[in-house]
């Protein structure tokens, strides 16, 4: 469906999008995570057209998009800032990309209201956009998206500013739709959640560049650099030698999977994986911070040696704050980063 | 939808070979009655279409400016003070229009190449508010030498003579009076008409920019200088302006409220000539011909307000009763005016209005 | 683009630097330069110069402190008859500019309504002039502020409202700089228009004073002294250009995109006292210095000697005396309606094209071409007028003639209106805005019919109806081009005003009435249009 | 520090606040949570002066603010939608609150700097606002919302288009400087984890009511109602009647705490609250659906009978989709929901 060679996109000196290779297949659903800043709305742009290249093509169905103005490729975007049109009430900007591709009258008024009832908002067609939520304004900007039903849809921060009820439901419908209809969705989204629960692969982002992609079990359980660990939240990160199923770390012996590559390494363990062990049988640490995090506890513990270690506790189990525990680590939720084969895109 | 049919017929029919339209050019104030063009277009087939170019002064230049592919094909409204501007210019060409004989000798200038017909005349005179001066219990000026007397002290109001034919008109009225006085600027050599306007300038003479303001701003005698407050009972206007405040009066007064200050009248003769380039030359002379027949002669003094040249023309009852004959106008020779129109203008700015 | 180009080069360049030239070349070969040095250093027109200047200067600065105010109540508040509101002090446009001094003797003036109230007598000279000027000009940034301001997002000055900033502060800080395209709009065409006043001046100050457009007038239709007309003509034109070259500058530094809203949404109820007192306030002034002159015209137009009455609207439709119409009143009025129609439409054309065209591009080129459109604002009507004369006067162009002419001389003037204020809220379209309807489907001609032009359909309008009243009033363009005998409202004035009478006097004032009510009423119906189809599509 | 009385907004016939009341101490963190469109930016517009009141009233310190304008209040506001000022660069929007309070030129640019630094713009001063990417801009906007350091600071989705790593940094960093600076703050979010780890108390809003009221803590555990309940993401809420420390439920019996309400109730069971138990042990289930959600799965489950169940297990735990499991109840994550001395304000 898609596919980005060598994509280049500079400001100034700036180099926004450096060299980027990105592969859609038909039908996937792809979610481009990465900090603030890291480009992917400007790669979003870039595929519609809206951003020229300095460098590098675009393809769509194989075809060279240079040149090809941005209403002739055929691809949604809906923007980060919503960019509804402020003369119009909320049926007509929803019904805009209908009335462009000349869907009769009935037909629109109908898909606009079964969109509007999508997104939670029935009945509000007549409203003025100014007088929306902000939320509101973001579902207006998704349904007015949506409504076309390009074949490459691509998505903003499609729910970003929506309640978590509210966004769990959407992504399970928008799945659901998209399935349906067999759309191609390229989506950009801060909220790791969202991005696991609605892609099919992730793709993270790293100054322009390309860091990791995958499915998102493959990239949660096996961050491809210490970067994608870091961004996914993991904060363990530290240098091991790695020997067989076991590690060096500041933090002592701890074992690894079978099958990690070997020598020196950057290490992770997720705060799953750090474990409360009877006294005397692990890690001695102190517990410095307890942050509720609704169905955890995340603590960070300061070890008797190496650097602060993040762990996550079921409410019921969490030591109190400054309570001396002892900690060790499975296997299971340590990572020995860095394996080349894996930080390559598509 | 905007113009009228002559407009397209013009466009259609122009370099056309023999065109049915005449086209008349003329200042602003040009008028006639619909049935006397109509008696035209029914004695000759031409249909008149009049274009109307700014005021007198403007409409000739306008002429010198387009000399040889001009816009029309006869021009009307050139008068006596601008007369010469018009002919050196080469703007007109010889036609001797018939009927001529009718016209008085005296007003038949050019007589050697007849480039222009004389049509009308009109006297440039003072106007004095009746009421005024009865109530004041004052007698109204009745020349020049008056209109300086302290008596007559901040009374009187005049029209810029560079941008008014009238001022223009009066200017030149003092000056074929009084002689001209030198021809320095400011400071002026012993006598002649910048004593005079020295005098009417420490009498108080006001100078506004057109006869519009003059006449309905400043001049307490007319309806709109009474709206206004005017506070000057004489201005400089025409002979014929008392019978046109009754013509225009509902219901019409028994007498004008208005007067004419018969010492103080410079004699306008205004004159039509057939255009240099004109695309209808026949119908050009045939329209020439008829500004001097019976039947527009007498149409014309309650078009325009003028008096007619020939002599077998008829003026009209309001005239003969409101109006008041000038015997002997102030005149000049056209070629004089010519000569020192500019100079004097001049002088009269840094004298006046300075 | 092109067609901007060509209209204007056809209708403006060339009659122009023909008439220029004829005044530099009399003999057609040799140029006069030495004029120049002659002209410029004779102290008179240095006067003139000087005179020119200063008094556009004071009329723009008191112009914007009087208008802006109006500006914003009228962007701002929502009262009953503010539409009627914004119509009537439009009207003022529309009069003959001897209108205009008329009506404002009879209210500063000798004995005037101000002299017998307060004692206030301004009669005729400098202030007379800079008051009619305000008169004149109030809609002018009325209607160019007025428009991008009713559309500017509140909420910015709201977030400057949180940071500290008092409702002053925040106007300031926020809004003023986000106006300042169109109140630099606003100042530039009320600058041109004061620089180049011709009837007002020539009334209101008499004889005495005098400016570089009453001294080309001067020179050219009355002396034919084509050279030093040329050399003035000249004069203005670097005049006017360094003032657009700067208007450009500032204004290209400031013009950012901004979040439009309708102006539905904009408009509040006045809330608090000091709201009230503004709105009440910016009420006196417009009724002190744009009703009460008008109410004079009406006034007299209704004062007969036998007291008041219709009696001279009804004259309007009889013959007279002499058997014929003076005035034929319906003709008179479709005429009128008729040419500035045709106007408004050349140049809402013109203008519109260029001004999508100029917001689009970039580079030299264009901002020059942007600064050229706004010069016949800045170039006397007489220069045009003789130029058109001259020039147009060969098949296929024999124009002089003929009724299209008088339209598209006064589109002349409509076209820089209509551009100035397009370009300040087309700028300020986001391009965003343009980029969502393009991923939409809209191709770039479609997304310009659908995200700008409802976006600036209120400023199109608000050009619209400049552009109407510019050639319902309009009589300087008209004057010089000889036209056929069908009068235009004001010519028809004008005609009556030059015959003594009675009876001629009261006419022409009933026909300035109904002149100012033809305007008022056609802007209100403009108005209509616009708030009928302001949501949903069309 | 604030006190909101009956405070209530209309449009139209749209009640949007209804008769709120609310009461925010000095110093103290309060997170407004609630679906999109349900007030919470006009509760903050209102609190601001920005939106007129139909009735009710607003106290700052004790003081009734009715005609008091904006600027007086002393109140900052970062807007949901940021509103930087497009003519103005990065420094100089951040700069702009302090220059309304006139402070020296060299304190000012100091703190600028300051400020970028802390949301990770450092350098950025004199960039154009409209060359940055969203979740700069939102950064920029709250920098300049906390520039002039207000007495009472509303943050309107303050950081809603960040990236996690920066977004659990800045809610650090920001409770250190508010706790440091004595600031007391009132911030609209919809991510409960942010609301967890920022507030000290969190006020749940429902269509323009507030619903409940507390510490995050306290929410969590004890919903006030369903509303509350389904707002946080718990799906498994049923009737049931209680009777001491056992309920009846469509799922069969399941334990309850000590000292929950008696009788005829609704009854909230948390995700975490269901085990897997030994087969034939608890309620038979079939797993329909999987969702991973990075550190845990979610996984839909319907039960041999009561409507479907939502629970929650480790990655390593969790059956695979269609497999039949046994699963009991925890009374821990059980919650009756409705004990009405929770559920008012403050
Ligand atoms: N100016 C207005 N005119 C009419 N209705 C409005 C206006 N502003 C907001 N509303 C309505 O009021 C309700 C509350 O709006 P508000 O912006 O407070 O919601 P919110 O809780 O901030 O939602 P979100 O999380 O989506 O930003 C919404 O339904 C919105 O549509
Ligand atoms: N028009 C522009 N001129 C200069 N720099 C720009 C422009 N647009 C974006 N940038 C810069 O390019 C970088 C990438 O921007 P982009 O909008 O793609 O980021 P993003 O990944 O979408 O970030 P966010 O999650 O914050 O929206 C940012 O550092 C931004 O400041
Ligand atoms: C009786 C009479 N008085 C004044 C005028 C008006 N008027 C003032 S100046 C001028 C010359 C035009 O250039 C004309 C015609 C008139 N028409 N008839
Ligand atoms: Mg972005
Ligand atoms: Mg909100």
């Amino acid at each position: 469906m898609l596919t980005l060679r060598r994509a280049t996109v500079r400001f100034g000196d700036r180099t926004v999008l450096d060299a980027v290779d990105l592969e859609v297949a038909d039908h996937e659903i792809v979610c481009v995570l990465g900090p603030s800043g890291s480009g992917k709305s400007t790669l979003l742009r870039a595929v519609a057209g809206l951003q020229p290249l300095d460098d590098g093509r675009v393809f769509l169905d194989g075809a060279d998009q240079s040149g090809v103005p941005v209403h002739r490729r055929g691809v949604g975007l809906m923007f980060q800032d919503h960019q509804l049109f402020p003369q119009r009430d909320v049926a007509g900007n929803v019904a805009f990309g209908l009335r462009m591709r000349r869907v009769a009258r009935a037909e629109r008024d109908a898909r606009v209201e079964e969109l509007l009832d999508l997104v939670g908002l029935p009945g509000a067609g007549r409203r003025a956009v100014a007088a929306l939520s902000g939320g509101e304004q973001q579902r207006v900007a998704l349904a007015r998206a949506l409504a076309p039903r390009p074949r490459l849809l691509m998505l903003d921060e499609p729910l970003g500013q929506l309640d978590r009820g509210l966004r769990e439901r959407l992504v399970l419908e928008l799945r659901e739709l998209f399935g349906r209809l067999g759309t191609t969705v390229l989506a950009v989204t801060h909220d790791q959640g969202e991005a696991f629960a609605l892609a099919d692969r992730v793709v993270v982002m790293d100054d322009g560049r390309i860091a990791q992609s995958g499915t998102p079990l493959d990239v949660w359980r096996r961050p491809a650099s210490e970067f994608v660990a870091r961004f996914l939240g993991f904060g363990n990160v530290v240098p091991a030698t790695v020997t067989g199923t076991t590690a060096d770390t500041p933090w002592g012996r701890i074992p690894v999977p079978d099958g990690s590559p070997q020598g020196e390494r950057r290490l992770l363990v997720r705060p799953a994986g750090v474990h409360l062990a009877a006294t005397g049988d692990g890690l001695p640490c102190r517990v410095e911070t307890r942050t509720f995090r609704g169905s955890h506890v995340a603590v960070t513990l300061r070890p008797s040696e190496g650097p602060l270690l993040e762990a996550e506790f079921a409410l019921r189990d969490t030591p109190d704050e400054g309570a001396e525990v002892d900690v060790d680590f499975r296997a299971d939720d340590v990572v020995v980063l860095g394996a080349p084969s894996i930080a390559s895109g598509t | 939808a905007c113009g009228t049919d002559d407009a397209r017929d013009a466009a259609g029919k122009s370099g056309g070979p023999a065109p049915k339209t005449v086209t008349l050019v003329s200042h602003d104030s040009f008028n006639a009655s619909k049935e006397v063009l109509a008696e035209f277009t029914r004695q000759t087939g031409f249909t008149v279409r009049v274009l109307k170019s700014g005021d007198a002064g403007e409409a000739v230049n306008k002429e010198i400016l387009t000399k040889g592919a001009p816009q029309g094909d006869v021009f009307f409204g050139v008068d006596n003070t601008l007369l010469s501007r018009a002919l050196d210019n080469g703007i007109f060409v010889p036609y001797e229009a018939k009927g001529l004989d009718r016209i008085p000798a005296a007003l038949r200038l050019d007589k050697e190449q007849h480039r222009v017909t004389p049509v009308d005349s009109g006297d440039i005179c003072v106007n004095y508010d009746k009421k005024y001066f009865a109530d004041k219990k004052l007698a109204p000026p009745q020349t020049f030498d008056d209109l300086a007397k302290p008596a007559y002290k901040d009374l009187l109001v005049v029209e810029n003579p560079e941008r008014s034919s009238p001022g223009l008109g009066f200017l030149l009225g003092t000056a074929a009076k009084y002689g001209d006085g030198g021809t320095s600027q400011g400071e002026a050599s012993g006598g002649g008409w910048q004593d005079y306007w020295k005098k009417l300038k420490a009498n108080g003479v006001k100078t506004v920019d057109s006869w519009e303001l003059a006449y309905n701003q400043e001049f307490s005698g007319s309806a709109g200088g009474k709206k206004a407050k005017g506070d000057r009972p004489l201005v400089v206007s025409y002979a014929s302006s008392p019978p046109v405040e009754v013509l225009y009066s509902e219901p019409q007064p028994k007498v004008a409220p208005t007067g004419v200050s018969t010492g103080t009248c410079f004699r306008q003769t205004e004159f039509a000539g057939l255009l240099n380039g004109a695309k209808n030359p026949e119908g050009g002379k045939a329209l020439i011909d008829f500004l001097i027949s019976k039947t527009f002669q007498d149409d014309m003094p309650l078009q325009m307000f003028v008096n007619p040249v020939t002599n077998d023309a008829t003026l009209p009852e309001l005239f003969t009763k409101h109006g008041v004959v000038i015997d002997k106008p102030e005149t000049m020779a056209p070629e004089k005016i010519a000569e020192k129109r500019e100079q004097w203008i001049g002088q009269w700015t840094s004298l006046v209005l300075k | 683009m092109l067609l901007p180009v060509a209209f204007f080069a056809v209708f403006f360049a060339w009659p122009v630097v023909s008439i220029v030239g004829r005044g530099l070349r009399p003999d057609g070969r040799h140029w006069e330069l030495g004029r120049f040095g002659e002209t410029l250093t004779r102290p008179d027109i240095l006067d003139v110069l000087w005179f020119t200047l200063w008094q556009a200067l004071a009329s723009t600065a008191l112009t914007l402190l009087v208008a802006l105010p109006g500006a914003y109540v009228l962007a701002r508040f929502d009262f009953p008859g503010k539409r009627i509101l914004r119509a009537v002090v439009t009207v003022p446009f529309v009069l003959p500019t001897v209108m205009v001094g008329t009506a404002f003797l009879a209210l500063v003036g000798r004995r005037g309504l101000l002299d017998e109230l307060w004692g206030v007598r301004l009669d005729t000279g400098v202030w007379a002039i800079l008051l009619a000027h305000v008169f004149f000009n109030y809609a002018v940034v009325v209607r160019t502020v007025g428009g991008l301001w009713s559309q500017l997002d509140p909420r910015q000055e709201e977030a400057a409202r949180v940071l500290g900033a008092s409702r002053w502060r925040a106007w300031r800080t926020v809004t003023l700089p986000a106006l300042g395209p169109a109140v630099a709009a606003a100042a530039l065409m009320v600058f041109l228009f004061t620089a180049s006043s011709f009837g007002i001046v020539q009334i209101l100050g008499g004889p005495a004073y005098s400016t570089l457009e009453t001294e080309i007038y001067r020179q050219t239709a009355d002396r034919l002294q084509l050279s030093t007309a040329a050399v003035l003509t000249m004069v203005q034109f670097a005049a006017v250009g360094t003032i657009l070259a700067v208007h450009a500058r500032t204004v290209r530094r400031r013009e950012t995109a901004l979040r439009l809203v309708p102006p539905e949404r904009t408009a509040r109820r006045p809330c608090g006292a000091g709201q009230w007192a503004l709105l009440g306030a910016v009420l006196l002034s417009i009724a002190l210095l744009i009703v009460a002159p008008l109410g004079v015209l009406v006034e007299r137009s209704l004062a007969t000697p036998s007291g008041y009455g219709l009696d001279y609207f009804r004259a309007l439709g009889h013959v007279d005396g002499t058997g014929t119409f003076l005035v034929p009143l319906t003709d008179t009025v479709v005429n009128s309606l008729q040419y500035a129609l045709a106007a408004t439409g050349i140049a809402v054309l013109v203008g519109g094209l260029a001004a999508a065209a100029l917001t689009r591009r970039a580079g030299r080129l264009v901002r020059g071409f942007d600064a050229l459109l706004m010069l016949p604002l800045g170039v006397s009507a007489v220069t045009v007028g003789f130029g058109f004369l001259i020039t147009l006067d060969e098949p296929p162009l024999d124009l002089r003639a003929s009724w299209i002419l008088v339209p598209l001389a006064q589109a002349l003037v409509g076209v820089p209106f209509v551009v100035r204020t397009m370009l300040p809220v087309l700028r300020a379209v986001d391009e965003r805005l343009r980029e969502a309807a393009a991923v939409l489907g809209a191709s770039p001609w479609r997304a310009w019919r659908e995200v700008d032009l409802p976006l600036v359909r209120r400023a199109l309008l608000i050009a619209a109806g400049f552009a109407f009243a510019v050639s319902l009033g309009e009589f300087g363009a008209t004057v010089f081009v000889a036209r056929p005998d069908n009068p235009t409202l004001p010519v028809a004035v004008a005609r009556l005003l030059n015959r003594p009478g009675e009876l001629n006097y009261g006419q022409a004032m009933a026909l300035s009435t109904i002149l100012m009510v033809v305007c008022a009423v056609s802007l209100l119906l403009l108005e209509r249009l616009r708030t009928d189809r302001t949501s949903g599509e069309f």
